[in-house]
């Protein structure tokens, strides 16, 4: 394998959370944005020919190494206890949040008919989204929106990748 | 029916909408047309079993009850002229609009729940065990709940009263302290006319005002005067 | 790539410590320990002969992805650029300064109950607090508040953004 990419792919694999290009690209001062992407592309094509038990992706705006789909029973059982899923609740709750941003509380409580404290605040803790500001009305009560945390943990590269809502729509009729 | 057929299904329905999508999918109704007297009634079912069984039944669920009778009464009534004249508006429309709604975003959660979840699905190298660099140079996003988590922990601690309640316009006059502060560190020198001037509305000249004497009381600026009643001139007190 | 070559590549991938043969046996129950030593060896001379940026090594009785010897002054550069997070303590001293700005040291550390020395200037480092002024009052103790920085970090436009305790508890505890 040529330098560039063995260097980029201990990059990856060393951090904890998706590395961004530009953060490739500070360490590697010298080389040109465009051989680094070319060589990012190309460690993604080989591991996904490779196929094997784990593959580089792009999520939330940088790269990560995951273990692939195929294999995930196996690792849930190396690491005992099952992971705590978000309930269907708090899955709602996310819903509206990620399509309705930036959204007030009251609206989500519309939409769902129901008093929402206790999933915003699970929400918040795992912080999968967070308070992005105030709304310009009166009372100026807070708005939220998702996190980067939200997009890394569901395998987005970016919010325009979330399925439509018409898809759902179509979906529920 | 009795309680405990419906008793089974309590704890799976996320609300009130959730649990009237519930019953029109099981009587197999049009949700554009849906039959309010036979839905009404055994929506009511369910919350006297949910009340029979002594269960914390949400404010939501009654909320949705009293609707349900409303539109099930304003039904049975006849259409009158003015009704006519308002354009015949179906009872049931806004209810259907909001079920919709809520049907969409029901079937998109559970499109987030088929996603390949991190921790759940696929997984990504723990790194609790590795030792942590020390140097810290730059910051990471810090969520807002952080901090406000952390104010709240030690709030606790202590259990002061005080501390309990921050308002908003402490915070503005705590805005505009730091605004005047960081256009004195910009500029060296202010007159007590440029500050009160560009302030565009009067609460804003309220606090600059406040600010003005709390930055004096505490000796952060020193306000003075060359003669008796000419410009008012300050200055940071620390240089 | 096989199954188990797969399994067993994501099984050692997501450890943070080295991974025993017998630890993979346990998972994969009905495999031979012969048949998972194979696999291992497999694997790490496949990593060897790519010569990328990781390679799958034994160590400490166990086996355990690495990054090659050849990029490890790129990681240590990437490292030195991590960043980093608050400590809880540091995020408690900052939260007192911010909500009771200006604040006297004193007044912290009266809330805090300990000696706020240390976050206080790590906090002025990283330019999140700032001295605004002395007190007037014997000793003229200095007196604190937050910076632009400190908004721009959190995602605030203006202090008065931030959400009050009331609202906190509306959440739900």
């Amino acid at each position: 394998m040529d330098n560039l990419k063995a260097i980029i792919e201990a990059l990856i694999f060393v951090s904890d959370v998706p590395v961004t290009s530009s953060r490739i690209e500070g360490v590697l001062e010298d080389v040109k944005e465009k051989e680094i992407s070319f060589a990012i592309n190309d460690l993604i094509r080989e591991y996904e020919e490779r196929s094997g038990g784990i593959f580089l992706k792009e999520v939330a705006g940088g790269y990560q190494f995951r273990t692939g789909e195929a294999v995930g029973s196996w690792v849930q059982k190396l690491k005992g206890q099952k992971q705590a899923s978000l309930s269907p609740a708090a899955m709602e709750t996310l819903a509206v949040v990620a399509y309705r941003q930036p959204v007030m509380r009251s609206e989500v409580e519309k939409v769902r008919g129901v008093d929402i404290s206790g999933t915003l605040r699970g929400l918040l803790e795992k912080n999968l989204i967070r308070i992005v500001g105030r709304k310009d009305v009166p009372g100026r009560p807070m708005i939220y929106g998702t996190t980067g945390k939200f997009l890394e943990t569901f395998g987005l590269k970016t919010l325009s990748d979330l399925p439509t809502l018409r898809e759902f729509k179509e979906l529920g009729e | 029916m009795t309680a405990g057929a419906y008793e089974i299904k309590l704890d799976i329905f996320e609300g009130p909408l959730d649990l009237l999508l519930y019953l029109i999918r099981k009587n197999e109704v049009d949700i554009y047309d849906i039959p309010i007297a036979l839905i009404t009634r055994q929506y009511m079912k369910y919350i006297e079993a949910m009340k029979s069984l002594n269960l914390d039944l949400a404010g939501e669920y009654l909320v949705l009850a009293a609707t349900l009778t409303h539109i099930k009464s304003r039904m049975l009534l006849p259409v009158s002229e003015e009704d006519e004249k308002e354009g015949d508006v179906d009872p049931r429309e806004e209810l259907v609009k909001q079920l919709l709604e809520y049907k969409t975003f029901k079937e998109a959660a559970l499109g987030l729940d088929r996603m390949n979840i991190l921790g759940r699905d696929v997984f990504g190298r723990d790194h609790a065990g590795e030792e942590l660099e020390k140097e810290e140079q730059t910051l990471r996003e810090i969520g807002i709940f952080e901090l406000v988590e952390a104010f709240r922990r030690i709030s606790l601690d202590i259990g002061q009263k005080d501390l309990m309640e921050i308002d908003a316009e402490k915070m503005s006059l705590s805005d505009r302290i730091n605004d005047i502060v960081d256009e004195l560190e910009r500029r060296g020198e202010l007159t007590f006319t440029d500050l009160l001037e560009d302030t565009g509305n009067r609460k804003r000249l309220i606090y600059t005002f406040l600010a003005i004497l709390e930055l004096v009381k505490l000796r952060i600026i020193k306000a003075y005067q060359a003669i008796p009643y000419g410009t008012i001139r300050i200055c940071l007190a620390r240089k």
